[in-house]
């Protein structure tokens, strides 16, 4: 039952290969892996769900020594998403490359980072995320110049640099961690790491590193130009799941292993960014003159929120109300990647259709595609946080967490971003009623349109109505075995 | 051991310090390469100092395994990045 | 899935279904849509006939649904619930048939009725919901749902007015999300019981049930058009007959002064206010809003700007009527919901048929379209004297309750003025209109006319609406006393909600 | 007193490796910059030497200074007559970034400080001498590395394997050079099968002795680039497809040998004691043979000719200009 | 003995490795450089190879290290020979650059 850990990584990792020495069957062999790859994750979740925690030791060797891969709650939960969500873009992207050439060089690179982030999500020890981090930032790369234009280009370029730069913070607080504690598995260190300067210093690097690679905001500056300039499907999965993946990292080394170290005063500087994030990143998003880019400043809006988590979270004592919450900052990174995921695809749909993504003359195509719209529609819904969307439920539980630790200062934040959200939201949707011609027929770019609206859907509705499971399945207990606290 | 340690580990800061600065106020993407590298160089610099154990005892692997590891996703890395800034250069000219 | 707590998901899925299948049908299969549409608000009659019986006979409907730990979706049907749902019902049904004649030859209807029936579900949703979680979702349902209706015929107008409307409902639904979840947070989950719940909770902070009770009421107050909020509601006017009817009689409106009814009965238990003294603030607010919306009516030339500001002034007796600690005031304030509702829709659909058939938007412009369209005017007629408060149509009876409520809490010194006052600037705003139609010469020739085809002045499914509820509306007026009318349904209502 | 000495030379040697990276990386001048960085490699060599690493010189000075040198110094080639213009505007404030710098400065020594009075200095390097009888070689480095962390050599297999894939995705490579003169092809013909058999000996004495995969690997890229340079445009490269097989080869064998063994009921990658050495070879040869194709298409700095001759499909032959230019996106 | 012998060996090495640097800091023009350099050091590098191979003791890894002396003569000569070719091409004929 162990071995169920490796094939979310193999799998991906082995259909990459065959991707490259089989260019031609590259969409035959994309389209079966992403399957395999759901069909483990489903099934590593139902076993997560049955037993709690799954560990396996790699080569046999207890974990100080070797690497252990980890799937619990959180990281179970996460991969489904990433397998459901990078199947269904997978789909999208045999339609979006009409060119067989360009789609030769996307399926090994897209199989890869699929491979590396299931690999970050199950991996158990530090350094190993480290060479994971690295995997996701130089396949996300690759991708994102995949596109060829000279902002292109830039755009990957500066995210390349910068992403390294995080790495390499990163990788110091590795040093540091080592140096002071002398193993690198997060369970160990979690029971081992003391309250002193070396945690506080290696805890501070690291977080940085992860800062850097999620976008909060002082960060953020690559972001949106590597998202609104790399291809569709790329940028779907970079907003969705890429940047995701390092704020899991946040979650998971704060709220898991260095929960002594944990000063409530850092988690609200963490918050304020977090504040400022939400902000400003509505307010750029409202004005982006590009439906791509819009979304791009949207996705570090929602990460702004996501970071507002980390101080209501460490103010709260453990009990029903932290297990709420928790399950709420989950809630709303899985509704975030569907409904993000299904904005990209949309846009992607539109550019193609139109030859371009600008908001002011979008009316037409608007109009020529109504299934597109509804999917605007809906993942509109969602990151504004409107009550069909999980990211609804998510709200209610932030702001019943800002009431109960007295945070207060996080309500107007919430209540302005949502605000925001609806204005830079509306402001794309009101050009599907503005007047014209004939109307195009309900499918009229079918098999393009369908994966968005699979996505849309899942962020409103499913998530929205069939959310109660999470908690019971998130439940602290399953988080860290034999919590550490 | 102790003063071999402590050059080192002075060193090693110092690299990592540089590179980062370095990364931060240069604007051509071939000279932030060359501040990663080093800044690269820097960390892996303090990992190899805290594997050694003095003259007379064999040091620690592990750290020596990781800066391997850390040098070869340092190429790689490189490698990417400098086909990145020539792919940039070569729109500009045509 | 017995009955007991199935009929609630039956009633909202009986306009969510058709509502779904026709987002899906081609523009042209216009009998299928239509069969569609009548097919749903008839089935959700026949389920809400069932519903009244129950309820009238102590039978308890509930369905319950996790959403999340400690927020559970909860559809329980009570005696006001059914009041709202009763109203809600019957009026789509009429604005169904209207819609379809009005929309006779336009573009985007499957879209149109789409929303529209989303938008009803949500209205019964937010009818029928159990708890202030489940109010929440389904009043941003109904935001989401309303704003392509005013956005509909897509002229820059119409979405400069759909923005604007879409700015202050999303700005009413933050804040009244920041009180709901504060109020959950420190009183736990807020089940709707009859006579409220926060009067048994101790250790509540009365000056945060202050600030609660002022968040609920200003994110409530926007729908319910309370003065300062009121501003989208004229903008609103962009929309199409049938959504600006439904939306000013039924829907939005009514949500708004239905959300205050619950608060500040089942939530807080209007006893309990009484001691924070927060009413006070809200009869004021109440008592503006109506003597400022008829004073802006009177200055309206356009005939449905004129109805919206009347609207404005009309839903806030509702809120003066639960400002008022008394069960008549509350018997009174409760009933106009139903009475304002039929009224109004009437007076809608007579502005529509004038634009329709003959072009008039003014009211400078409706000289002599009695003789030109006498059921039409007919109906205004009726519902424009109830609105005055002339018995014996509807309106007259809500009044009549709201003065002698008020004169039994001793609240009559400033109550009473407010409602003379208002009932003279209806009438003032309302019998010129009645005037001009019935006395004056009509002009050579209308604007652009429609030909009279047939024997009646108009085709039939927009003529037969409007007479229907002004009937309605005479009937309700007449036969208050009869048992299952809105006045005994509100005074049942009234009983459970004293305790005293 | 060889106390002292020892200091001294580690004083000046580190102060030399600080010194030369200060230098190159403030200068303007790119050239300068570059080629400093190789000789900053090179004393990094000695200073691993220095600290009783000598798998870490090795690779030091074939990867380091070696390998990235020459990527370094072929991307200056590529950079002759284009004046260092600023990509893109952003550079944070300098004064900000140096009060930053000397922060983080103080911060890391100050974590170190504590981590090394925390730490009783033996860390992991007990536990890995206790179990490195069961790892199948002798060398502890290529132990951890192959056996102990073999998770973390795969996943750095794919690291290059994704970097290889991005610089083939980016571009067409660079025009060849045109033959060398006489001297250089006559150095190469000698210099090329001395390479090779060093390659083979590094990649052999590497489970007992300092060696193994990496630098194996980073030596047959050196012939590569030899071969390059001497104006053979194939760089030694077999055909398209072969080269893709070789690309594939390292983390394919890795994989298939850490699987194969699973159904022996055993851990992923948990090889069975008494054959866990040749394993070990096995994958090394693959590995070798891995990241030296990598290397040279890395520095070859794009898709060789031919290489996306046949994937397309028939239809799509007609714009492969239009493919090499990335296509729209 | 041998140890004497090295350490003989390896002092004359550095005053070769000095006079190349110095070589190279001091003469005019690149031809002249490139002679010092690779001269001096070549030699240097031969002295030091033979200091170590005594130091060492052991015959393969002194066999070892004299290969290494040979490799980096091969290299030295070649690229020193490149160089001054390119810089003639180039055009400066031998003075002054």
């Amino acid at each position: 039952m162990t071995d169920l850990l490796v094939w979310p990584i193999l799998l991906p990792l082995l259909a990459s290969l065959l991707a490259l020495v089989f260019p031609r069957r590259g969409d035959w062999i994309g389209g079966m892996a992403s399957l395999a790859v759901l069909i483990s994750a489903a099934w590593l979740v139902h076993s997560v769900w049955d037993n709690g925690v799954i560990a396996v030791a790699l080569g046999g060797w207890q974990p100080g020594l070797g690497i252990a891969l980890r799937a619990d709650g959180l990281s179970s939960v996460l991969l489904l998403m990433v397998a459901i969500v990078a199947l269904t873009i997978g789909i999208y992207a045999t339609r979006y490359f009409d060119n067989a050439v360009v789609r030769a060089r996307f399926w090994p690179l897209w199989l890869l980072l699929l491979a590396a982030l299931n690999a970050l999500l199950l991996s158990g020890d530090v350094f190993n995320l480290y060479v994971t981090l690295e995997l996701v930032g130089l396949t996300a790369v690759a991708l994102g110049a995949l596109g060829g234009s000279r902002d292109a280009i830039v755009a990957a370029l500066r995210y390349l640099t910068i992403g390294l730069l995080g790495s390499m913070a990163f990788l110091a607080g590795v040093v540091v961690l080592y140096a002071a504690y002398g193993t690198l598995d997060m369970v160990a260190l979690a029971s081992v790491v003391e309250d002193r300067p070396a945690t506080w210093v290696a805890l501070m690097l690291m977080t940085l590193g992860l800062l850097v690679k999620s976008a909060l905001f002082p960060m953020h500056f690559w972001l949106p130009p590597a998202h609104a300039n790399a291809p569709a499907p790329v940028s779907a999965a970079l907003s969705a799941l890429v940047v995701k993946v390092a704020f899991y990292l946040v979650l998971r080394l704060w709220l898991d292993v260095f929960t002594v170290a944990l000063h409530p005063a850092t988690a609200w500087m963490l918050g304020l960014l977090g504040a400022v994030a939400v902000l400003w990143g509505s307010y750029r998003a409202l004005r982006a003159p590009r439906l791509k880019l819009l979304a791009a400043y949207s996705t570090v809006a929602q990460l702004g929120y996501l970071f507002l988590f980390l101080p209501l979270l460490a103010g709260l004592p453990d009990g029903p109300a932290r297990e709420a919450a928790f399950g709420a900052v989950v809630l709303f990174a899985l509704t975030h990647g569907f409904a993000k995921s299904a904005l990209f695809l949309g846009a992607g749909v539109i550019q193609q259709r139109a030859g371009h993504d600008r908001i002011e003359e979008l009316g037409g195509t608007a109009r020529a595609l109504p299934v597109t719209t509804f999917v605007l529609a809906l993942s509109g819904i969602a990151l504004i946080g409107l009550p069909p969307s999980g990211t609804f439920l998510a709200k209610w539980q932030l702001l019943a967490a800002a009431v109960e630790t007295g945070q207060w200062v996080w309500i107007p934040v919430v209540a302005v971003g949502s605000l925001l959200a609806g204005a830079y939201v509306f402001r794309v949707l009101g050009h599907a009623f503005a007047p014209g011609d004939r109307d195009g027929s309900a499918l009229a770019a079918g098999r393009e349109e369908l994966p968005a609206l699979a996505l849309a859907l899942v962020a409103t509705v499913v998530l929205g109505l069939a959310a109660g499971g999470l908690w019971g399945f998130l439940d602290f207990a399953a988080m860290s075995p034999g919590g550490a606290r | 051991m102790l003063a071999t340690t402590i050059i080192y580990g002075f060193a090693g800061i110092c690299l990592f310090v540089l590179g980062l600065r370095g990364v931060l106020l240069h604007t051509t993407a071939l000279a932030r390469i060359l501040a990663l590298n080093v800044c690269g160089a820097g960390v892996f610099l303090l990992f190899v100092v805290l594997a050694y154990r003095g003259a007379g005892m064999t040091p620690d692997p592990v750290p020596h395994a990781l800066v391997l590891t850390g040098i070869v996703v340092a190429v790689s890395a490189t490698a990417l990045a400098l086909a990145l800034a020539r792919r940039l250069r070569e729109i500009d000219h045509d | 899935m017995t009955l007991a707590n199935g009929l609630p998901v039956l009633i909202l899925l009986s306009s969510l279904l058709p509502g779904l299948v026709i987002f899906l049908l081609r523009e042209d299969s216009h009998r299928l849509r239509t069969w569609l549409n009548l097919a749903g608000a008839v089935i959700k009659l026949i389920l809400v006939g069932v519903l009244i019986w129950g309820v009238f006979h102590e039978q308890v409907f509930e369905t319950r649904w996790m959403l999340a730990p400690g927020l559970d979706l909860v559809l329980h049907a009570d005696a006001l619930s059914v009041l709202f749902v009763t109203l809600s019902t019957v009026l789509w049904l009429v604005t169904t048939v209207y819609a379809i004649g009005y929309l006779e030859g336009t573009p985007h209807r499957s879209r149109f009725f789409g929303f529209f029936s989303l938008c009803v579900t949500a209205t019964v949703g937010l009818a029928l919901a159990g708890n202030l979680f489940t109010f929440v979702v389904f009043y941003e349902l109904l935001t989401l749902a309303t704003y392509p209706l005013v956005a509909h015929k897509g002229t820059p107008e119409a979405v400069r007015g759909a923005r604007i409307y879409l700015a202050y409902t999303l700005s009413g639904g933050v804040i009244l999300l920041v009180g709901a979840v504060w109020l959950r947070t420190i009183a736990g989950p807020l089940e709707f019981v009859q006579g409220g719940i926060l009067g048994d909770i101790e250790g509540l902070d009365p000056w945060a049930l202050r600030w609660i009770f002022a968040f609920l009421i200003i994110g409530l107050g926007v729908k319910a058009a309370l003065v300062p909020l009121h501003g989208w509601l004229p903008q609103a006017m962009v929309a199409p007959a049938p959504v600006s009817a439904l939306l000013h009689a039924v829907a939005v409106v009514k949500a708004g002064a239905f959300g205050i009814v619950r608060v500040v009965y089942d939530v807080f238990g209007v006893e309990f206010l009484a001691t924070l003294n927060m009413l006070p603030l809200l009869g004021a607010a109440a008592a503006v809003t109506i003597i400022y919306g008829s004073v802006r009516a009177l200055s309206q030339d356009h005939l449905k700007k004129r109805l919206a500001y009347s609207t404005v002034s009309q839903v806030s007796y509702i809120a003066l009527g639960t400002a008022i600690v008394g069960p008549l005031a509350t018997i009174g304030g409760v009933v106009h919901l139903v009475h304002q509702g039929v009224m109004k829709i009437t007076l809608f659909f007579a502005a529509g048929n004038y634009a329709e058939n003959l072009g008039i938007h003014k009211v400078s412009e409706m000289n002599g379209v009695g003789r030109r369209m006498p059921g039409t005017t007919a109906a205004f007629t009726i519902g424009a004297l109830g609105m005055i408060g002339i018995p014996p149509v509807a309106g007259f009876v809500s009044k009549w309750y709201l003065g002698v409520g008020a004169v039994e809490a001793g609240q009559a010194a400033w109550v009473l003025p407010v409602l003379i006052g208002s009932s003279l600037l209806n009438a003032a705003y309302f019998l010129p209109i009645l005037y001009r139609a019935w006395f004056r010469p009509a002009p050579a020739e209308w604007p652009h006319e429609h030909p009279r085809s047939g024997r009646w002045e108009m085709p039939g499914a927009l003529l037969w609406p409007p007479v229907i509820t002004a009937s309605l509306a005479l009937l309700i007026g007449l036969f208050a006393a009869a048992p299952y009318s809105p006045l005994e349904w509100a005074q049942l209502i009234a009983s459970r909600e004293y305790r005293s | 007193m060889s106390e002292l000495l020892w200091v001294l030379f580690d004083l000046v040697l580190a102060g030399l490796t600080v010194g030369l990276a200060w230098v190159a990386v403030a200068t303007r001048e790119l050239r300068r910059g570059v080629l400093l960085f190789v000789g900053l490699g090179l004393l990094l060599a000695v200073i691993w030497a220095r600290l009783r690493a000598p798998d870490l010189a090795l690779a030091e000075a074939a990867i380091g200074a070696g390998i990235a040198g020459a990527l370094l110094i072929a991307a200056l080639r590529d950079e002759i007559g284009v004046s260092a213009e600023p990509e893109d505007g952003y550079t944070a404030s300098r004064r900000l970034v140096d009060l930053g710098a000397i922060g983080l400065l103080l911060a890391l020594s100050w974590g170190l400080l504590d981590a090394f009075l925390l730490s009783d200095g033996v860390r992991l390097a007990e536990g890995v001498a206790e179990r490195l009888g069961e790892s199948g070689v002798i060398n502890p480095v290529t132990a951890v590395l192959l056996n102990f962390r073999a998770y973390d050599t795969l996943l750095e297999l794919a690291v290059v394997f994704a970097a290889v894939l991005g610089v083939l995705s980016v571009g067409p490579a660079r025009p060849a050079l045109e033959a060398g003169s006489l001297v250089l092809t006559g150095l190469v013909r000698w210099l090329v099968p001395i390479l090779v058999v060093v390659a083979g000996y590094l990649l052999w004495v590497g489970a007992h002795a300092p060696g193994g995969a990496f630098q194996a690997g980073a030596m047959l890229a050196a012939v590569a680039v030899l071969l390059r340079l001497g104006g053979v445009a194939h760089a030694g490269l077999p055909g398209t497809a072969a080269t893709r097989w070789l690309l594939v080869l390292g983390i394919g064998v890795f994989v298939i040998v850490g699987l194969s063994v699973m159904f022996a009921d055993r851990a992923f990658l948990q090889y069975p004691g008494d054959i866990a050495g040749v394993l070990i070879l096995v994958i090394e040869i693959a590995a070798t043979l891995s990241i030296a194709t990598a290397l040279a298409l890395a520095y070859l700095g794009g898709r060789p000719v031919g290489w996306e001759a046949d994937c397309d499909s028939p239809q799509h032959r007609v714009n492969r200009g239009a493919a090499d230019r990335g296509g729209d996106a | 003995m041998p140890d004497v012998l090295a350490l003989v060996s390896i002092a004359l090495a550095i005053v070769f490795y000095a006079a190349g640097s110095i070589g190279l800091l001091r003469l005019p023009d690149l031809l002249s450089r490139l002679h010092a350099l690779t001269k001096a050091d070549n030699l240097g590098l031969g002295l030091l190879a033979t200091g170590v191979a005594l130091l060492a003791g052991d015959l393969v890894i002194g066999i070892k290290v004299l290969l290494v002396w040979v490799l980096v003569l091969a290299a030295s000569a070649s690229s020193s020979h490149l160089i001054a070719r390119y810089s003639m091409q180039a055009g400066n004929r031998g003075h002054g650059e």
